[in-house]
């Protein structure tokens, strides 16, 4: 799309009109389980389950409706949210290729990981409960993708980031589930107020924050304006997507049962920033320094990401850097811009599919062994739980890139096109990404090795691992299916071709790359980090973490120090600026009362007797204020 | 006596008569007078009755609570001057009438429940 | 006679019409007084929560009967223009009764703690034994009610005020009796008395500059009506100096009600120190007759000369929002914590009402409403966590009553992400209209600094939540009352107002919005 | 006359009451600055009321609205500041807060030489 081409919408009929029951279904289905109590215990996991797949059915429909129409995004406006002058926001929705696409996404998958959920929690005396906020997570995310505004996609985001902090926390004895939780809302936090100040920005320059105008107005606003917006869009989006350097909270994220560590990784939350980022292109089009700042930090993330899963024990965290860095591929491929959005999303689809298939095939996993996560207690399981071993390897085999399969489809295209942009950036960011494939291999491998593979090195309390139910396989199997064929369906499927009314392109910027070439180096980096990996661990591993012998390992260990740096950078300044202001509120006032009374002739005996909490110096601080906004207004006036 | 302090001459002038004139006769008693002071006469005077106890006693609580009823009731009485200048004159009549009695009436209902709290008895 | 007096003094007409919703509430607290000192002591409580509840909803009658009936399109002055019958008065005048009578439900309940939230006898003396006789056995005085209706009525006149000398006469009507009303807690009475002792000190201390600065204007304008003192200002050849101190002073006396930084310093202590369902009053309606009177002096007297006094306000604004946050931050008990919440909403009250618009006007309207609710109903929650002693307010004793308490949690957690202001709240569609109007109005930095700060809020909110699912209870955590009818309704009320104005805001947006047009 | 002087004189005579209220601990004579800086107030009124020409002598109206309103605050600052005395034995505001550490009142010391109220008014 050149920018002095028009945004439109067309308004919804037919079928679509009735596009807002995709959201509906999942948050009536909500209220009733979380308000109905104990009477819905008996059945409400079928209808958590059953208004998802309703929606899905749903999805489907309009997807094919959407399919037969001309113009491919059409606006449905519901009724008048808030109205503050000249400022009007409707509840309002927008459904076109990338809505659709990710509506299948979130309720395909979705389903399947609620399906899941009934064995897994099948236990758990609040399943229920469980249930309600995960349909409400689901329609959070669907108004999330589905809103005609960044109004209504901030309202989603917010409904995202409440029920993940539910769902984290939903082992609620566990003090570092508390703790997870809290880490996720409040990073977050942090993510949203950029979010919102972006808003604000548009607000303030173009009057609105429906997609329709701010997209047509961004062409006139001033370069450094646009920057702005798409920095803080960026940011929202990396507090979203766990990407650097809102990192630290994706992994302990994973302190919530398994399949909530699915939705999130897989079908929702973490997939937002990059629906935003792929959303708001006409904004990120218009700046390509914010551009190569979203390039920066995708490629930054996912070599993160790559090097502290290389040095992680445990498997769910494995697999949560490994989201980090492949949300790291996506962010790089919205960057690139033009036909590279598209990358992005197929990436993201690919992604959905393979990564929720490895989480249930872990959550699978540590259901047979008694909640172990830790990689070097597992060994030989493939004997065991043939069907998680089939699933989960045709998972690893997606996600490192093995062609046919659908990370071979989606992964490599983004490396070559970030080859592909040319000069010094062209080779730093398409390095990374090749580098980021290797070390992807290498520690994908070391995973299934160590799991399925070698010996036993189970804990002792463990006698027969048993393969999960089938309410649990099924899911299992046909997530592994999409892992296989999802990418190709895709690719020669016309999927980029689909999402050119979004973005306007199918051309990825710079000039194009000898394919085979690239395909054959790529392999070549996949099956050497696959070599090491499988040499290094095929005879399993110490029990006992070794001691770190290099710096590199020690501080991938640490989480290359995340949670030091927002410790650092977050954290601190908030601290020092609260015991400041703790400090002026309490001791300052009473300070300057004490220094007051000794100048007034007040003997030691009244300086002793003040403490905080006093008439005095409450006026004190009253009468200083006055005379400051008296002094103000002289100095404003005079001055 | 004109200039930017005139008006305040004639006060000033007064002021500094009268001190000048409390000083002399001050000074006057002070230096015409004997000076012979023995114990009974640094006696606090009582009206000729002898001072007992300590110079701090501690007022009846009650005179508080009449004072106070005295001092609320004397400050709104003052509204009246003003009413009393006006209420006669043509077009104000009885409604300014009616509007001061409803006046009155809030405040003998504060009266009335001063009376019924038991604060106007004296035991 | 007086040549001077003899000067065209004319009778002013009252349209006692326009006045009747102030008529009724303070007729009523008089027929309060009287049943206070002529009914026998059993009859007294029915009657006085009869009379309250009848005078408030009579008086929310009226005003919407005036509101239909053009008063709202076609203001008048009446009382010799020294009341506004407007469409902004007219809200904040049905804003503090409808936040009035929930917050009477909460003071009329009597079976959460026996007899009542307030002392029986304030003359016993605290911790003697007919003290602690009193407080388990009599019921609460009953002298509550007509006090709450003189302070409601004095917060109606303060907004339709349309002179500083009503303004400040409704200052004193107002304030006077919530300086009482704040030593009556039955539990705690030694707080209770400190915080009436401070809250009256630092109140008499700041309404004295109040009336220092009409003083200053007064003699700056020749007059104290709104309308002469905006003539006054865009006059030449009057020296400005007078009317920019009076201007402060007046800001100062008005801003201390309102509880913004600097002058915020009393609140927590006497949010903590007074009775609950007091608290909840002074919370929520003092907050609106405060904003009232700060839009009205601001959007009729003061509005040429904004752009020399906006900066300045516009400082506090970003410090009491600031300031606000970050100290309840720190905060351990629940009552100080919702005090240094309403101080930082003290401050997003004041980014909307600097926006110096239309929409500053309504957005601010409609803040106040949603905000009130909402605090109503958190302290409404906080009477019914409690131990032998009286209400448990420290932080630690609230921990792990997601588990005893379901449904209290469920509802506070709600509130908070209310305070926190997450979408489907009305806290968020509220912080949104306020923010959007002061953009509107080119506050750019105000709202910057506004969003920062609620994200800071959004942490103490959190704890607190935090607390009460994921942490173990104590072996001797406190009991949660089962809500009377009437804390139930109350609790219903505001929390499903939050919700109603959070997903459909446009209700009362748009009442606001029609609303917003003082007269001059 | 030039009004210059009593502006003056109105504006020490309230920086007084100002501070005596920073200054004295005794919250009855922090009562009686307050006064001060009313009284202060109606110094102000009643000469901007002489230098203002052709209006009705409103300022000196509005004196009387705050010499009313004056007492009433008076009248329930001293009810306010009574009890709280009868609780403390002490009307030094130095104290007040100092209660919100040691939540037990210091009963065993409070006077008992002032009245108690009249059991009977009360229970009528």
């Amino acid at each position: 799309m050149t920018l002095a081409e028009q945004v439109q919408y067309q308004s919804a009929t037919g079928a679509l009109s009735s596009v807002w029951l995709l959201i509906a279904i999942p948050l009536a289905s909500a209220a009733v389980l979380l308000l109905l109590g104990r009477k819905a215990d008996r059945w409400g996991h079928i209808l958590g389950c059953a208004s998802i797949g309703a929606s899905f059915v749903l999805g489907l429909w309009y997807f094919f409706t959407l399919r037969g129409l001309g113009h491919k995004a059409v606006s449905l406006d519901l009724f008048n949210f808030i109205q503050v002058g000249r400022f009007k926001v409707d509840w309002g929705i927008l459904y076109d290729p990338l809505s659709a696409t990710f509506v299948l996404l979130i309720t395909g998958v979705g389903f399947l990981i609620h399906v899941y959920a009934v064995g897994y929690m099948k236990e758990d005396p609040g399943r229920r409960r469980f249930f309600g906020y995960f349909n409400l997570f689901a329609s959070a995310m669907l108004l999330l993708v589905l809103g005609n505004s960044f109004l209504m996609t901030f309202i989603g985001w917010e409904g995202v980031g409440l029920a993940s902090y539910l769902l984290i926390s939903w082992y609620q004895d566990r003090p570092a589930a508390a703790t997870a939780g809290k880490k996720a809302f409040l990073m977050n936090r942090v993510g949203d107020a950029a979010f919102l100040v972006a808003m604000f920005l548009m607000f303030a320059n173009l009057g609105s924050t429906d997609f329709a105008t701010v997209f047509n107005g961004v062409g006139a606003l001033p370069h450094g304006v646009t920057l702005a917006m798409a920095l803080l869009l960026l940011a929202g989006a990396c507090g979203k997507s766990g990407q650097f350097p809102l990192q630290a909270w994706l992994p302990d994220a994973m302190e919530g049962p398994t399949p909530v560590s699915a939705l999130i990784h897989a079908a929702t939350m973490v997939t937002a920033g990059v629906y935003l980022i792929a959303r708001s292109n006409p904004i990120f089009d218009a700046t390509s320094l914010g551009q190569t700042i979203v390039v920066a930090v995708g490629a930054f993330t996912l070599l993160l990401g790559c090097v502290i899963g290389c040095a992680k024990d445990d498997i769910k965290r494995v697999l949560a850097y490994s989201t980090v860095s492949q949300i790291g591929y996506m962010f790089l491929a919205v960057g690139l811009g033009g036909g590279a959005y598209a990358l992005g999303i197929l990436h993201l689809l690919a992604h959905g599919f393979f990564k929720a298939g490895l989480f249930l095939g872990a959550g699978s996993v540590m259901h047979g062994m008694k909640d172990q996560t830790d990689l070097r207690r597992f060994g030989g399981l493939w004997r065991y739980m043939p069907v998680t071993w089939a699933t989960v390897g045709l998972g690893y085999l997606a996600i490192i890139g093995i062609p046919p399969l659908s990370g071979f489809f989606s992964k490599d295209p983004i490396i070559d096109a970030a080859f592909a942009r040319g000069g010094w950036q062209g080779w730093v960011f398409g390095l990374a990404a090749l580098l980021g494939a290797g070390l992807t291999a290498f520690y994908m491998t070391r995973l299934f090795v160590l799991t399925f593979h070698g010996k036993k090195r189970w804990t002792d309390d463990i006698e027969h691992p048993h393969e999960s139910p089938g309410v649990m396989k099924l899911p299992m199997i046909l997530l592994a299916v999409g892992s296989v064929a999802a990418g190709g369906l895709l690719v020669y499927g016309g999927f980029t071709t689909w999402l050119e009314p979004v973005f306007g392109t199918t051309e990825v910027p710079g000039h194009e790359p000898n394919r085979a070439m690239m395909i054959g180096i790529s392999l070549a980096v996949v099956l050497v980090g696959v070599a090491i990996a499988w040499l290094l661990f095929r005879r399993g591993t110490a029990l006992v973490e070794q001691p770190a012998r290099s710096p590199i390992v020690r501080a991938a260990r640490e989480n290359l120090y995340g949670d030091v740096f927002n410790e650092t950078v977050f954290e601190l300044p908030g601290k020092l600026l609260t015991r400041a202001a703790v400090f002026f509120d309490g001791k300052g006032i009473d300070g300057i009362v004490t220094g007051l009374a000794a100048i007034v002739g007040g003997s030691s005996s009244r300086l002793r007797r003040l403490q905080t909490g006093f008439v005095r110096s409450y006026a004190l601080t009253i009468l200083g204020g006055a005379l400051v906004v008296v002094a103000a207004l002289m100095a404003v006036k005079l001055g | 006596m004109s200039g930017y302090l005139g008006s305040y001459a004639t006060l000033g002038i007064l002021l500094v008569v009268g001190v000048v004139l409390f000083g002399a006769a001050f000074a006057g008693n002070r230096l015409l007078r004997p000076h012979r002071p023995d114990p009974g006469k640094l006696t606090t005077y009582e009206s000729g009755v002898d001072p007992v106890g300590g110079d701090w006693a501690q007022a009846e609580i009650r005179y508080y609570v009449f004072a106070y009823l005295y001092v609320l009731f004397a400050v709104e009485s003052v509204f009246l001057f003003p009413w009393a200048l006006v209420f006669a004159r043509p077009g104000f009549g009885t409604t300014t009438l009616v509007e001061m009695a409803v006046f009155v009436a809030v405040l003998l209902l504060g009266l009335l429940y001063a009376w019924r709290k038991g604060v106007l008895r004296w035991t | 006679m007086n040549p001077v007096l003899a000067a065209d003094i004319t009778l002013p007409h009252i349209n006692y019409g326009a006045i009747a919703p102030i008529l009724i509430l303070l007729g009523m607290a008089c027929v309060g007084v009287l049943a206070e000192a002529f009914l026998p002591r059993t009859l007294r409580y029915p009657v006085q929560v009869l009379v309250s509840l009848v005078a408030q909803v009579a008086g929310l009658a009226t005003i919407i009967g005036l509101a239909l009936s053009n008063y709202a399109k076609k203001p008048t002055l009446t009382a010799g223009d020294a009341l506004a019958v407007d469409g902004p008065g007219l809200f904040l005048q049905g804003a503090v009764l409808v936040l009035g009578i929930v917050a009477t439900l909460l003071i009329a309940e009597r079976s959460v703690e026996r007899g009542g939230a307030f002392v029986a006898q304030a003359a016993v003396t605290a911790g003697s034994e007919a003290d602690a006789e009193q407080a388990r056995r009599q019921p609460s005085q009953t002298e509550i009610f007509p006090l709450s209706l003189f302070a409601l009525g004095g917060m109606m006149l303060f907004v339709s005020a349309n002179d500083l000398l009503t303004m400040f006469v409704a200052l004193e009507v107002f304030s006077l009796p919530l300086y009482l009303m704040c030593a009556l807690a039955r539990r705690r009475r030694l707080l209770s008395q400190e915080a009436a002792v401070k809250y009256f000190l630092l109140g008499a201390f700041s309404s004295a500059f109040f009336v220092y600065g009409i003083a200053m204007l007064y003699g700056f304008a020749g007059s104290v009506k709104f309308h002469d003192i905006a003539v006054a200002a865009i006059s030449s050849g009057k020296s400005d100096l007078l009317m920019f101190i009076g201007l402060a002073m007046l800001a100062i006396g008005l801003l201390f009600k309102a509880a913004a930084v600097p002058f915020h310093v009393w609140t927590p202590d006497v949010y903590q120190g007074a009775p609950t369902p007091v608290t909840a009053l002074m919370a929520s309606c003092t907050k609106v007759a405060a904003f009232g009177g700060i839009l009205r002096i601001f959007y009729v007297a003061f509005l040429d000369s904004r752009w020399d006094w906006r900066p300045v306000i516009g400082v506090i604004a970003v410090l009491t929002m600031v300031i606000g946050a970050i100290l309840a931050v720190t905060q351990t008990d629940i009552k100080r914590l919702l005090a240094y919440s309403s101080i930082a909403n003290a401050g997003y009250v004041l980014t909307g009402v600097l926006a110096m618009q239309k929409d500053g006007i309504s957005s601010s309207l409609f803040y106040l409403v949603t905000y009130g609710f909402t605090v109503l109903a958190a302290f409404g929650l906080v009477t019914l966590v409690r131990d032998q002693d009286g209400e448990a307010t420290h932080l630690s004793r609230w921990a792990g009553l997601g588990r005893k308490a379901p449904v209290l949690a469920g509802v506070f957690t709600f509130l908070m992400l209310s305070f926190a202001g997450i979408p489907l709240t009305s806290g968020f569609t509220g912080k949104f209209a306020v923010f959007s109007a002061a953009l509107g109005g080119g506050q750019t930095t105000l709202v910057i600094f506004g969003v920062l700060s609620s994200v800071l809020l959004a942490f103490p909110y959190l704890r607190v939540v935090v607390l009460m699912y994921l942490q173990e209870p104590a072996a001797d955590a406190p009991t949660v009352a089962v809500p009377g009818a009437l804390t139930s309704a109350a609790l219903a009320i505001g929390a499903i107002v939050t919700l109603l104005l959070g997903v459909w805001p446009s209700v009362l947006l748009d009442v606001a919005n029609s609303a917003a047009q003082f007269v001059g | 006359m030039h009004p210059v002087i009593p502006y003056v004189v109105a504006a020490l005579l309230f920086g007084v009451g100002v501070y005596g209220v920073l200054v004295r601990r005794n919250a009855v004579l922090l009562l009686m600055s307050i006064e001060l800086m009313l009284n202060a107030v109606n110094l102000m009124f009643v000469t901007a009321d002489t230098s203002i020409v052709g209006v009705p002598r409103s300022g000196q109206v509005f004196t009387l609205f705050v010499i009313v309103l004056a007492a009433a605050e008076v009248g329930v600052g001293l009810a306010v500041i009574l009890r709280f005395f009868r609780l403390r034995a002490s009307v030094e505001t130095d104290g007040v807060g100092a209660a919100t550490e040691t939540d037990a009142p210091r009963e065993a010391d409070a006077p008992r030489a002032a009245v108690r109220p009249d059991p009977d008014g009360e229970a009528r």
